[in-house]
Parts: structure tokens; C-alpha cells; sequence
């Protein structure tokens, strides 16, 4: 079983970090797993995205253009990103700063207040946290405590408090469900 | 009511994908206000160098051509050559002018190429993700000098208009700015300057622009002005540094 | 009397006219606003103060600024 | 087991580096392999070793071969722009036999090209890009695994040969993060033996001249010769690759690198469908490994060859197979990459052509 | 019947530019075909063309490419080292779809290797020894004639198919005096029609950009696949080459440039003492003469390949040849220049063997 | 009696190849003088150029290196940083140092690479027969100006002291000349200073010096060795550029 | 029948222009002819030498290795090419400046007094033209007249008197035998 | 009393030792030898005058030239 996972939203949103984080919790689950960021380097402005796969065989190209998985942060993303999604796909997308609605029918699509709850907690930042949290649960892909390592391993350079505002963060994603 | 300031007709309709508070963007404004104001767009060939402005050949609007990273010079000599009555500019930043294309940008000089080279001196390299330039001051940090320019191990940084002055052919060097009103009024006269030279047959002048690069410098765009009067410009004094006209007179 | 036009999609923002650039101070960035590229533009709080110096449109690397008079 | 990291391939190759000992590098930023120079600041600095962003290709490749002459083991990296500057130079450094390791993480050409992932730098990397007759040894890693085994190799065989030899990778392996196991202990570079014809001042021995020149009348064509003797060796001894699900295959499927992990995907497709398709996936492009596909040929039907370019492998495959089995060929060019559904549609319409 | 003049090779390539109606020259100096920016200098001098004794030889290439980009004949020449140095340059060119001419009188190699004939960058010029994929159109003249006459055919393909020109010669054909026929009447520079694609200002017109790089998705690959197009179309249509005595011809000798002349003496030779040998010569390197040779194969049971190289042509007779005739080959590399006998020699051996 | 003069320990015993009354053989003494009074011999890597220098790498008796045309101080840079212990010199003529190696030169100097840049300027690419050199005065006449070099057309040469002046990180700039007695004694003074700014670990020292070449320019030796007096420093002013060390005190 | 020469000397003795003269005679009567100088653009001093190859076929290659027919003008060149000379070849050299003798007793030897007999006519430097004198006399390769016609095509900027020179030189040499 | 070898077989006679480089101008070109690579190599015309500066010595190209003391 493969799953192919992009993440999208703006600079600034944990892109990068969450796709990194989910990738990294696929390895530690001794998953084939990769990770890849979209092309920016000679390209300025725009949306960022990335690709995350974790696979129970190697993974043959870690550049996903058809996910299962979408998670979509901003607005702009979820009119590029929608029709990409395979069908019976699974669509997250954070309801908090997305006014337009999805519009597949063959698609899952679960609306997440990923920025909201997060406020909640005290820290905007922390939105992708609450995605990956409520992802891990719906799919089943990995565990809350794998996503707990993980996010520890991706913040070497973070204190106490933030790693445990992120777990909360999961937490909280993961209890959605 | 009568626009007086608004986009002028030099560039095209295209937005520009430079990052918040590039001075790339002014720069390209100044530019192409010029060939409005000296009624040269139709003769211009302008040419985009490889950098954040390699898209420079969609935003003016006049015929452009991108060279390799560095070659600027010898490609706009090849076609001045070849068409004289052209006006041709090479728009370059310092990694493409001052570290690759040094040689390019040495003879060219020094055959006092009758074209105009415009220089964005941002003190870093933009496109490829803010690695140290020939331009980047003692001690300042980028990607590949993240505790700050050792001079030590990684030299020192080049001055375009200090070394061309030691070139005999170069007829007109200045250093201009774009971080204040005022300075990017006295940057536009240097341009307007080293057109004009070209457009009376007179010879190689550039014009070297310190530039705000916000993200390369990892600062907001106001902080990148502010720093190009607090630290940039002290380090690299604007000014004319070369001007055959004057002397000659 | 002169007057300034911010256009709202094609500005990024940067705040460069925000600054001191403007001798009388009427621009500051939106904090509401937010445009289609996920920016929050410049606006004129006082129009009536404009004195038409071009300053703005000047320091605006987009050009994202229009100066009628 | 040793330690797994999830790692971007381009940091993959720097540790790579510093784990065989080498402590020189010198290079010059451009996409997509600006992490390599990025990281290598980071890690020469640590290392105490030398890191030098240089005003060129031209100069990286140049102080390389200074670096090597005086007999430390040093390296570059770029991308195919960058690596077009530095023919003349790798030709000078092969006609010295010096020993230097270049890494290439290729873009989509030609010209400025894009930046997207591409393998059309093989003639150039094969056929030696520079003048003169020469080869450079080429290594071709399919992932940060390999990209962080095989600057020890590519330094083994640079030495044992006296040749420079050639990482060529892609964007899309450079910019991956992947888990990659530090499967040896790093190398000491102290404990690296002294070259005997090393340059280092000649305090108590013969003075010793490198050079990549002989005016003197037959002298340079012997001493072509000699170089020729030398690869007809590592001919013999070099020809790298890794052949799966080969031995009943009525297909099999040539590719390097990024294509070969996307063409192992199609190919367990098309057994998942129980056609009988295998890969066989040059490791070492040059020596290309023309013995294993020369002896394949003998019982294979197809040969299905696919390169993210408009064709360049084919042209050693053809010559390995010696006309006796079919050669056919999907290509990508300009930095498109192949999806394994379109590798396996094409296995189809190659299999279905015979029935 | 047109003048006959004695002239240097080098000579008659100034000529043939000039008469070929290009106005613009950029280059560097270096042996062995100094006399070609020597003689230039003072012919575009007489002419009131540019001539530009550039500070290296990328700056001459990329002078070319701005002023074919402004839509004119446009050349450059130069040796080995100095053309590795183009390699960055010429891919540009090429993925800019621009025409310009570029000689290579090629020396012995790698490296400085030495100032002799050579004929070891075969691969450089048709594998496309920059990065990315394309092809250079690359002519092999055998005499000062064929250098007088094809810059003039170089430009003509070249602007035809929009793609960079090669014309590959070698030191002893660049140095050695000939009688040279000025079978035309020169071409005036002012008759030749305006490019609807140059760069001169966007006066009465849409404005037009000259560039090598899309970075829009698939783009790129799009445009590479047009180029192919155009590369099957030169293909088809480009092979250039001269037979002789190859109809009733046991062997056929492949050999191109300098080696073709001593190869003509070597079947000279053979067929004074009744052996039934031809020769194939080559004139268009890329396209190469893949069809005729196809076609040969079909009767012809040896091939034998001569090369100033140890071996680079031959890839491409194999390739053509598809292993219907055995291909045998006789190289001379370094600066190596074969005699008839040592080629006849071969040719008996070759013949001997299979008796 | 004593040998007070003659061949020294630093030269090999071939006979070098060059020209009747050529000046590379007058600097190769010297350099060869000074790797025995400095004993430094037998720890210093000499870099020979691509000209009619190219020979030296049989002619010095040390350790040598022939890299291509131009790139001696990228060599030298990537020796000296492998061998920091090493002494190395990069012995170049104009073609190869202000020519196509232009941006090597610049950029060795402004990264203060600690090595001996021994630059023979001749005015004209001897080597290849002659053409046009970046030093050949404006009106000299070479195989590719045989009317004379017209600036209009062929550009202003390049005045490598002064063009480095201009370089931050450049520690010693001397102009010298080898055409008489006298100029010959304060070349090698200038080439020992160069030596010993390395030996002590100061940086980039490069001596540029005015050398007769009578097959190039077309005149005897003895009329060469005039000319330089009568026309060549007077172009090209001996003298110090630059001496950090100086400065600095 | 292929003639192939080599002409051999100090630079100076006028060694180019003697290749250059004989290939263009060649020419002029309509047979197959190449001139090739020896390498020395990148070689500083030393002797001087050119092939020319006059023949009724194509020429293959330029460059002679193995002459039939040699003109050694200087004492180095005899040591350095008489060996080199096919059997029965002519082996023509200037007696005036050179002391040794040529050894081989399978090659015809033509000792020439060239540069006495240019001393006599008035200039050493035509020398070359004497040897080019008996050269056509003793091969019957080339018409004395042709010569004279060649030389005019070589010194295009020469004055009258030196034409002239140079043909009594070439009448010399031809009157030798 | 000094003393000046010339390595005629070294010497190219290239005259620059001849000029107006010896003090006591006592170096010419010999206008009869002339050595195997067909040069005229310097002589010394009076030994005695020589003062052993080395001048001869420092101008010499190859070196063809030893000075004794
Ligand atoms: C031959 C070659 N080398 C390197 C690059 C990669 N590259 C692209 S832009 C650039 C430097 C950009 O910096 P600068 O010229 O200062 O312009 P900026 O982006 O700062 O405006 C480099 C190194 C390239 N495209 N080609
Ligand atoms: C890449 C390359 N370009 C050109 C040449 C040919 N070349 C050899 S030496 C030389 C210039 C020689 O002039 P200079 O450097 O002034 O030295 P000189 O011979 O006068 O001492 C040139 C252009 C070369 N060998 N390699
Ligand atoms: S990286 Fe710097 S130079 Fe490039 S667009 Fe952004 S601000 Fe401008
Ligand atoms: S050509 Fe000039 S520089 Fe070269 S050896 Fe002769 S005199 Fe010296
Ligand atoms: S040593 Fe002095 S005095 Fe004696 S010969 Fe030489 S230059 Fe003359
Ligand atoms: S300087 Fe030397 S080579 Fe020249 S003439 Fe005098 S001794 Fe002979």
C-alpha cells in the first residue's frame, strides 16, 4: 500500500516541517518513506507545497502529482489542488482560513478548524500540528506517539514548551475524530 | 484627473515574481520609464542576466535576450557590434557581473563597449537562495557563510566601480542606490546618464545600484532600506567614480 | 488635489511606502485586507492630506501605486 | 544496524564526502544542488577542512586539480550548466590523471534549461564533454543511500585509476529526503596513504611535473595509449549494476537513477499482472555495463530502455546488445519524469507488439 | 573555371566566411589555427566587418550568440581546449534555436596535449559535449576546398534549421597549403533576407525574446520534443557523405577529414593490386551517414574504421552498420597521423583474416 | 678561483627554448635565485602558464604544474589550501593572466590567497605568433592589428597594477622591468618581497614585469630591450601599487 | 608518381618560400600538389623545414616523413634528415655551408654550391633559388620557366630587380648539371 | 683578477650583454664562430678589463654565463 501525500498552503504555514514530520514518523514505523519540497529555489512568491509518501514498497518517485491524501492550509491551494486528488481521495482542508467550499463528490472531504483550535492553544503555528494529528487518526497510517517522536526530531532547537504545545496540538487533531 | 505616476509603458503588463520590497523592481521601473522618456524602447535590446531578474526578458517591453549566467557583456558587445544604431543595456546582478562574468565585465570595459551595464549590487545571491556574493560585506552572514563573511578564509569582497576605475577604457561608473526617494531620483539620472552616452556614441558605462534583497538578508523589506544607509552604502560609498566627460572637457 | 490609487492585487506589501517615505504619513499597510496572494496592501488613511510628491510610487519595486493629479 | 536519518539527498552526498576523508571543496552555487555547497560550508568548517565558494565552475574544477595534484582527496559539485563550464578543465585533469570526484545533479537542458530533474547530461558525462580522447569514470546512485556511498567509491576508483570520476544524479535525487543509513565508519583523512606522485615540495626526492602535455614527436600518442591500456582495465574491472527479476524476463527494463526506481515500480506492476519483466539498472554508466546486457541479450526478446531525456543510454545499450534482441525506448526530456503507469502502458504496447 | 589559388586551409575558411557573406568574427588565438583571427583581421578590416579578438573563448561564443541573435552570419573557430570552453555557450545557442558557425581545427588532447592533428573531439561535436539534449550539425571537410566551400553550406544549414554549425577540421588540414577554386561568386552581406525572429529593436512589430529556459511545468519538454522534430527532419534530409569504389566492395574504409585522404591513397593502393576495397567518407558527422551505411551493410562484409582517435567514429558505424558486417578499426590518437601503407596493411589484414 | 655568478641550483640543466634575447629567461634566473637564497626550494610548487612559458615546468628545479590557459591562481589556490606549508608561484604571461584568466587573477587577489603571482608582461601573445595581447599599447602593430591597435575598434589595454589597486584584498602590486642591470636588481628585490609576504603568512603578492619578447614586436633583441625604456614604462609606470605592509604600519 | 620533398634549414635561408615556390609550380603545370610548414608555433627555435608533396594523384597526406627528394640547406638538417630519405632518393644539399659529407650510398647525393653561387649573383638569401634551379633540372619535375612564374605568385611586393635576381638564381641552379 | 666564461654553446647571441651593459664594454658578438645552433656567441675582447660586476651575467637570458673571482 502507498500513500502519496501533498501538503499545500503559504510560506510561513509548517509546509515544509509537517511533510517532513509525517515522513519521518513513516521511518520510524519502518515504512519506505519520502519526502520532497516543491521547486522554489529559482522561482520567488507563490504557495509553498510538498510531497510526502509512505509506502509499504520503496518508494519509486517521491514527487506525487495524483495524492490520496490532501491537506490544503490556504485558500489559493484549494482551487489548485482539489481536482488533483484521487478519487475516493482524502481531502483535509483548514475551514478557518478557507472560505470557498470543496466541490468533488468523489472525494472525502473533512473540513478541519486547524487554525482555530489552534488559536485555541494559544498559537496559530502550531495549525499544521492539528492537521497531522486529525490525519493520523482518520487514516491510520501512524500512530499519535510516532507523530510525537517525530516532531522532536524535526525541532532540535526548540524548547520544552514548544514540543509540548505541538503534542497538544496533535492531540487535539487526533481527537477530532 | 491625470495620472502623473503609474506603470509606465518600458515594462510589459506582466507582475513581477520578485519577493516583497525587491529593489529588482525599482530598478526595472527606472528603466523602463527611460526608454519612454529617451525614445528608445523601439531600438533597445535589453539584456536579462541569470538571477531573481532572469525573468527581466518578460518584463520590459522591448526586444530581450538571456545569456548565460555571467556572459552579459560579450553578448551585448556581439550585438552592438552588429547593429550599432541599437541601444543596448545588461542588466546584471553581482554574482552574474562580479563573480562569473568578471572577465566579461573587465574587457568589456576596457574595449569601452558603447553599451550600458546596469548593476544590482544586493550583496547577495538572490535566485539560488542567499549564498555568499563577491559583494557580501566582512562579517555578514549567508547560506554558505552562516557565521558571518571570514575575510580570512573567503577574501574579500569586490568593488565594481573601485576595480573598473582602474580600467582605462571605462567612460562613465557610478553608484547609485534605490532605498530612499531621494536616492533612487539621483539613481535614475546616472541611468539616464549612461544612456545617453551610449546613445551619443561614447562608450562603456555602468551604473552599480545597491539594492534591497529582504530575503537574502533575512530582514523585513524596511529594515533591507534602513541597512543600505546604515552599514551598505558606508562600505560601498556612492558616487561617480569615472566620468570621461568631464575629464575631457 | 491629488490623488493616490494602491493596486489592492498587485501590491505584496513590503510596506516600503509605509515607511517615512511619505511626507505626510497617510500610507500603512492593511491590517484587515488580505488580497488574493495572501497580502495585506497599503492603504491611504487620509487622501485629502496627499500633497502628489510621487514618493510612494517612487519606492514601490511592483509598481503597485498611481498618482493622479 | 547502523543509524538511519532522514536526510536530503544533497546532504546525503556531503556526508558522503566528509566520511571518505575528503576535506577539500570548492564550487559555486546553482539549482538544484545549492544545498551541497550549502551544508559542505557547514560541515568543511567543522571538519577543519576547506570549503571554498569560488568566482566560477571554471576556477571550483581548476583549484580541484590543484588540490589533487598535490595529492588530497578533493571534490565539486554543480549542475549541468556549470558542469559544460568545466570540460576543459576535467580534460585537463584526465590528461594529468589526476584523481577528483565531480558530482553533477542534472537539470533539464539545454541552455538555462529548468530546474526540474533530468538525465540528458549522459553523452556529455560518457563521452567525455571535453576534447581529446578520455573518459571519467560515472557513478549513478537511484537514492540518498547511494548518494551517500558513493563519493567513497567514486574516490576509490578516481585513485586506483588515476582518472576523474563523475557522480551524475538528478534534482529530483538531490532535493529528496530519504532515510540513509551511515552504514561505514567516516575515513580519517590522515590515515589516507601519501600519493607517490603527489605535488608537495621536493625536500628529499626527485622533483616531481604534472602536466596533461607532450610536444615531443609520438610522445602524446603513446602516452594516449597507456591511458587506453589503463581503461581497458577498468573496463574489465568496473562494470557496475544491479539486475532484478532478470533472469525469466522477456523484458527487461534499462534505466539509471531516478528512472530506475520509477521503472522498478512499473516493473512490479506488470509482475503484480504476471508478465514476465525485469530491471536492470546501471550503476556505473561508464565503464556502462556492456558484458551483463551483451549476455542478456542471448535470451532476452526486449529491451525496453528509458531515460528522462530524448535518448543517450540507448546508444550503449544498442552497442551491448549487438542487434540481438529489440531495443525500444520511452524518454522524457526537459525535465519531465516518468510516472510507473506510463513505463508500464509502454511494457504493455512493447509485450502486446509481439503476441 | 574559377581561379585556382594556393592557400592555407586556415586561409580558405576566412574566405569561404567572407564569400559566404558574414560580417562577424570572435576569437581567440591558439595553435593551430592562428591564421584563421590572423587573416580574419585584416579581410574584415577590407570587408567593414567586425572583428573582435575577444579575452577568451567564452566571451567570443556568447559575442556569437548576440550577434546571430541579432540576426547575423555570425563565426568563430578555434582548437580543442578552447572549444570545451564553449560547450556552456553552444548548448545555450542551441536551446535558443539560434544559427551561428563555430570551427574546430582540432589538436591532439586531453589537456594541453599537443598541437598535432587530431581527430579525437568526434564526440564533443556530435554527442553534444555541453549539457542538455541536442545536436550540433557538423561538417567534416577533407581539403582547403571543402574549407572554402562550407562555412557557406554551415550557414545554410544552420539557418535553415535554426541549430549551431560545426565544421570539424584538424591541424594538418588548417596548415597545409592546396589549391583552393573560388567556385562562387561571394554573397553580399546585404542581400541576405532579414531573420522574422532577430533582435534589432521592436520598432513596427511585436517585441521578441531570445532565451534558453521555460520554467513553466512541461514546458520544457515540449520544446525539446519540437526540437527532435526538427533534429528527425536534418536527419532525414542531411546525411552527407562521398563513396568511392564501394559498389563492388569487399571492404569499405569509414574514415572522415584527413584520415579520408590517407585512406584514398590506402584503397588506392588495394585496388592497383586487385583487392576490392571502397572508401565511405563521411561529410556530415552529425547526421551522420547512418542510411548508406545501413544500406552497404546489406552487401559489404568488413568495415574498417580509421580515426586520428582511438575510437569515437566507430559508435556510429556500428550503430549504422546494425551488425550485419563486422567493423574493425584502425586509430591513431594524440596527435598520430596514419600513412597509406600502415592502412593498407590493416586492410590486408583485415581481408587476410578472413580468407 | 670562485664562481660568483652562474647558473643556479633552482633551474634545471635544459637549455630552455626560448627566443634569442626573450626576457622569460631573465625572470626564470631570478625566481631560480631566489628559491635557493630563500631556501625555499624544496618546498614550493611552481604553476607554468600556457605560453611560451609553458617549458617552465622543465626549466624550474622544484616541484611544477601546468594547468590550463589563465587558471594559475585557481591552481595555486587549491594547492595552497591542501599544503598551507607549501610556497607557491604562478608564473603567467598577459594572454593568460589578463586575458582569459582574468577573473581568476581578480579573484585570487581579492580573496588575499596567500601565493606569488609573477606576471610577465610583454605586450603581445608570444607563444601562438604574435596577435594582439590585452597589454599591447594603443598603435603597436601584432599579427591580428597590423595596422596598429585602434582603441576605437580593439579597446584600451589593461593595466594590471592598476586594475588590482583596485581589488581590497590584493597585499603586494609591484611594477619592475627586466631590460637593464639595474631594473633586473629591483625586480628581484620585488620578487623576494613577494616571496617573503608569503613565507610570512601576509597574502596575495603578485610582480608584474615589463619583459622583451624581440620575435613578437619584430625588432632585435638589443632594440627590445630599448623600447621598454623609450615607450613601454611609460605606458605602463614602474613602481610599487600597493604594499599592505606598509600600510598597515 | 608522387613526388614528396623536404626542404630544410635555418629560419632565414628563405625555407617557406622555396615549399611554397615548388607547390605552386606544381600547381601552375596542372599536377596534384600540398605544402605543409613544420610545426613550431608552440616550439620556440631551432631549424626550419616544409614538406611538399607534386604528384599525379590526390595527395593524401601532407606531411613527408619519408622524402624522395631532400634539400638540405644547413649543417644541423644533414644529421637530422639524411637518414630519414627513401633508397634512391636525391639528396640535394648546400655544400657551401655545410662541412660534413652525407654517408648513405643509397641515395644519389647532389652537393650544390648554393650559397657561393648567391654570393657570386650578388645575395646569399637567394640560395633557396638555386637549389629550386637544379631541383628542376635534375627531376624534370617542373619547367625552369614555371619557377620563374612561381616566384612572381610568392613575392608579390618584391621590386623588380629582386625578380630578376631570383631568376638568374634559378637559371643557375639549372645550368648546374 | 675577475673572470667571465661564456657557455658558447649555450649562448644565443642575442647581444644583450654586448650593448651598454658592461661597464668596461669589453663583451661583442663574435662575427665568426658560430655554434651548433647556428648563433654567434659573445666573446670577451679584453679580460683584463673586467671588473666582475655580474651585469653581463644578471641581462643573460639562458644563463650563458659565469663570472669568477
Ligand atoms: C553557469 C551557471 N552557474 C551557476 C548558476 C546558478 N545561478 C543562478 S543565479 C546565480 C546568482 C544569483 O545572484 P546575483 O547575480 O547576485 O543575482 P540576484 O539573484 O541576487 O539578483 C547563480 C549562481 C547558473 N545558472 N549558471
Ligand atoms: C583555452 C586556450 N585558449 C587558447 C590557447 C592558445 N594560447 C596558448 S599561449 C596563448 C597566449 C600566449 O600569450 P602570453 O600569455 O602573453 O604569453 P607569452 O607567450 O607572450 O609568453 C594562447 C592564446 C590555449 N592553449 N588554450
Ligand atoms: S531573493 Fe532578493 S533579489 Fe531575489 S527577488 Fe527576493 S528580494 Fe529580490
Ligand atoms: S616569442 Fe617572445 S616571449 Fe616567446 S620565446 Fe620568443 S621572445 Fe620570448
Ligand atoms: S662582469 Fe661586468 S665587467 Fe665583467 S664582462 Fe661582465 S659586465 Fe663586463
Ligand atoms: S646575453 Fe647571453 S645569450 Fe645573449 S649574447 Fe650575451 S651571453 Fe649570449
Amino acid at each position: 500500500m502507498t500513500n502519496e501525500i501533498i501538503i499545500a498552503g503559504f510560506g510561513g504555514q509548517g509546509i515544509v516541517s509537517s511533510g517532513i514530520i509525517l515522513a519521518h514518523a513513516g521511518m520510524i514505523e519502518d515504512k519506505y518513506v519520502s519526502f520532497f519540497p516543491s521547486y522554489g529555489a529559482e522561482m520567488r512568491g507563490g504557495t509553498a507545497n510538498c510531497s510526502v509518501v509512505i509506502s509499504s514498497d520503496p518508494v519509486a518517485s517521491p514527487i506525487v502529482a495524483n495524492p490520496n491524501i490532501m491537506i490544503v492550509m490556504n485558500e489559493p491551494s484549494l482551487a489548485r489542488f482539489e481536482p488533483t486528488v484521487q478519487p475516493n481521495g482524502l481531502f483535509f482542508f483548514n475551514q478557518t482560513l478557507i472560505k470557498s467550499k470543496p466541490t468533488r463528490k468523489d472525494i472525502t472531504i473533512i473540513p478541519v478548524e486547524a487554525n482555530a483550535i489552534a488559536e485555541e492553544l494559544g498559537q496559530g503555528r502550531v495549525a499544521n500540528m492539528v492537521m497531522l494529528g486529525i490525519l493520523a487518526k482518520k487514516t491510520g497510517l501512524l500512530k499519535l506517539e510516532t507523530l510525537k517522536k517525530a516532531q522532536r526530531k524535526r525541532f532540535t532547537k526548540a524548547n520544552k514548551e514548544q514540543l509540548e504545545l505541538n503534542d497538544k496540538a496533535l492531540e487535539r487533531g487526533y481527537a477530532l475524530l | 484627473m491625470k495620472k502623473i505616476f503609474g506603470r509606465p509603458a518600458g515594462l510589459t503588463e506582466i507582475i513581477q515574481r520578485y519577493c516583497p520590497g525587491c529593489g529588482h523592481g525599482i530598478v526595472h521601473r527606472l528603466i523602463a520609464e527611460l526608454l519612454v522618456e529617451l525614445d528608445i524602447r523601439e531600438r533597445t535590446v535589453g539584456i536579462a542576466p541569470v538571477g531573481c531578474s532572469v525573468f527581466a526578458d518578460e518584463y520590459f517591453n522591448c526586444d530581450m535576450i538571456q545569456p548565460p549566467h555571467g556572459r552579459g557583456p560579450a553578448v551585448a558587445t556581439g550585438i552592438k557590434r552588429s547593429r550599432p544604431d541599437c541601444v543596448l543595456f545588461s542588466y546584471q546582478g553581482d554574482g552574474d557581473l562580479a563573480a562569473i562574468g568578471t572577465a566579461e565585465t573587465v574587457h568589456a570595459a576596457a574595449r569601452n563597449e558603447k553599451i550600458t551595464v546596469i548593476f544590482i549590487n544586493n550583496a547577495i545571491y538572490g535566485m539560488t537562495g542567499g549564498q555568499l556574493a563577491p559583494t557580501t560585506l566582512p562579517g555578514m552572514r549567508s547560506t554558505t557563510s552562516v557565521k558571518g563573511r571570514d575575510v580570512v578564509k573567503q577574501g574579500y569582497p569586490i568593488k565594481v566601480c573601485e576595480l573598473l576605475s582602474g580600467v582605462d577604457g571605462a567612460y562613465y561608473l557610478e553608484r547609485c542606490a534605490v532605498n530612499t526617494p531621494k536616492n533612487i531620483i539621483k539613481t535614475k539620472k546616472a541611468l539616464k546618464t549612461a544612456f545617453k552616452n551610449q546613445m551619443d556614441d561614447k562608450g562603456f558605462s555602468l551604473v552599480e545600484i545597491l539594492s534591497m534583497c529582504p530575503t537574502g538578508w533575512g530582514v523585513t523589506p524596511v529594515q533591507s532600506k534602513q541597512w543600505i544607509d546604515d552599514v551598505m552604502s558606508k562600505y560601498y560609498p556612492l558616487g561617480v567614480y569615472r566620468d570621461r566627460a568631464k575629464e575631457e572637457k | 488635489m491629488p490623488e493616490v490609487k494602491i493596486l489592492e492585487e498587485v501590491c505584496k506589501g513590503c510596506g516600503l511606502c509605509c515607511d517615512d517615505v511619505c511626507p505626510v504619513d497617510i500610507l500603512i499597510l492593511s491590517p484587515d485586507t488580505i488580497n488574493s496572494s495572501g497580502y495585506h496592501p497599503t492603504v491611504v488613511t487620509d487622501m485629502k492630506k496627499c500633497i502628489g510628491c510621487g514618493y510612494c510610487y517612487m519606492i514601490c519595486p511592483e509598481p503597485a501605486i498611481e498618482v493622479y493629479k | 544496524m547502523a543509524e538511519k536519518r532522514l536526510m536530503y539527498g544533497n546532504h546525503a552526498v556531503v556526508e558522503g564526502v566528509i566520511y571518505a576523508g575528503c576535506r577539500f571543496f570548492a564550487g559555486y552555487p546553482i539549482t538544484p544542488q545549492n544545498e551541497i555547497p550549502e551544508y559542505m560550508s557547514i560541515r568543511m568548517n567543522e571538519e577543519g577542512g576547506v570549503f571554498l565558494q569560488t568566482e566560477s565552475e571554471i576556477a571550483a574544477i581548476n583549484m580541484l586539480f590543484g588540490a589533487a595534484a598535490a595529492g588530497k582527496r578533493a571534490m565539486t559539485s554543480s549542475s549541468s550548466p556549470g558542469i559544460s563550464l568545466m570540460q576543459e578543465g576535467i580534460s585537463y585533469i584526465a590528461g594529468a590523471d589526476m584523481p577528483v570526484l565531480v558530482v553533477n545533479v542534472v537539470r533539464g537542458g539545454p541552455g538555462l534549461g529548468n530546474i526540474a530533474p533530468a538525465q540528458s547530461d549522459y553523452y556529455q558525462a560518457t563521452r567525455g564533454g571535453g576534447h581529446g580522447d578520455y573518459f571519467t569514470i560515472t557513478l549513478a546512485p537511484h537514492s540518498g543511500q547511494e548518494l551517500f556511498e558513493f563519493p567513497r567509491l567514486g574516490f576509490e576508483l578516481a585513485e586506483k585509476y588515476r582518472n576523474p570520476a563523475l557522480i551524475l544524479a538528478d534534482g529530483l535525487l538531490g532535493q529528496m529526503m530519504e532515510p540513509v543509513e551511515f552504514t561505514y565508519e567516516p575515513i580519517d583523512p590522515t590515515s589516507l596513504p601519501e600519493k607517490e606522485w603527489a605535488l608537495s615540495g621536493c625536500k628529499g626526492r626527485e622533483r616531481r611535473v604534472v602536466r596533461s602535455y607532450d610536444l615531443r614527436p609520438g610522445k602524446l600518442e603513446d602516452l594516449n595509449r597507456r591511458r587506453f591500456e589503463k581503461y581497458e582495465n577498468i573496463k574489465k574491472n568496473e562494470q557496475r549494476f544491479r539486475a532484478s527479476r532478470c533472469d525469466d524476463a522477456d523484458l527487461v527494463v534499462v534505466a539509471y537513477g531516478t528512472c530506475a526506481r520509477v521503472s522498478d515500480a512499473a516493473v512490479r506492476m506488470a509482475r503484480d499482472r504476471g508478465l514476465k519483466v525485469g530491471l536492470l539498472r546501471p550503476i556505473s554508466l561508464w565503464p556502462f555495463p556492456w558484458d551483463v546486457l551483451g549476455d542478456m541479450s542471448k535470451r532476452v526478446e526486449h529491451f525496453l530502455v528509458v531515460e528522462m531525456s530524448c535518448g543517450q543510454m540507448i546508444d550503449d545499450v544498442k552497442l551491448a546488445t549487438e542487434c540481438r534482441s529489440k531495443v525500444q525506448f520511452h524518454g522524457r526530456p526537459g525535465g519531465g519524469v516518468p510516472t510507473p503507469p506510463e513505463i508500464y502502458e509502454k511494457i504493455l504496447g512493447v509485450l502486446g507488439g509481439t503476441r
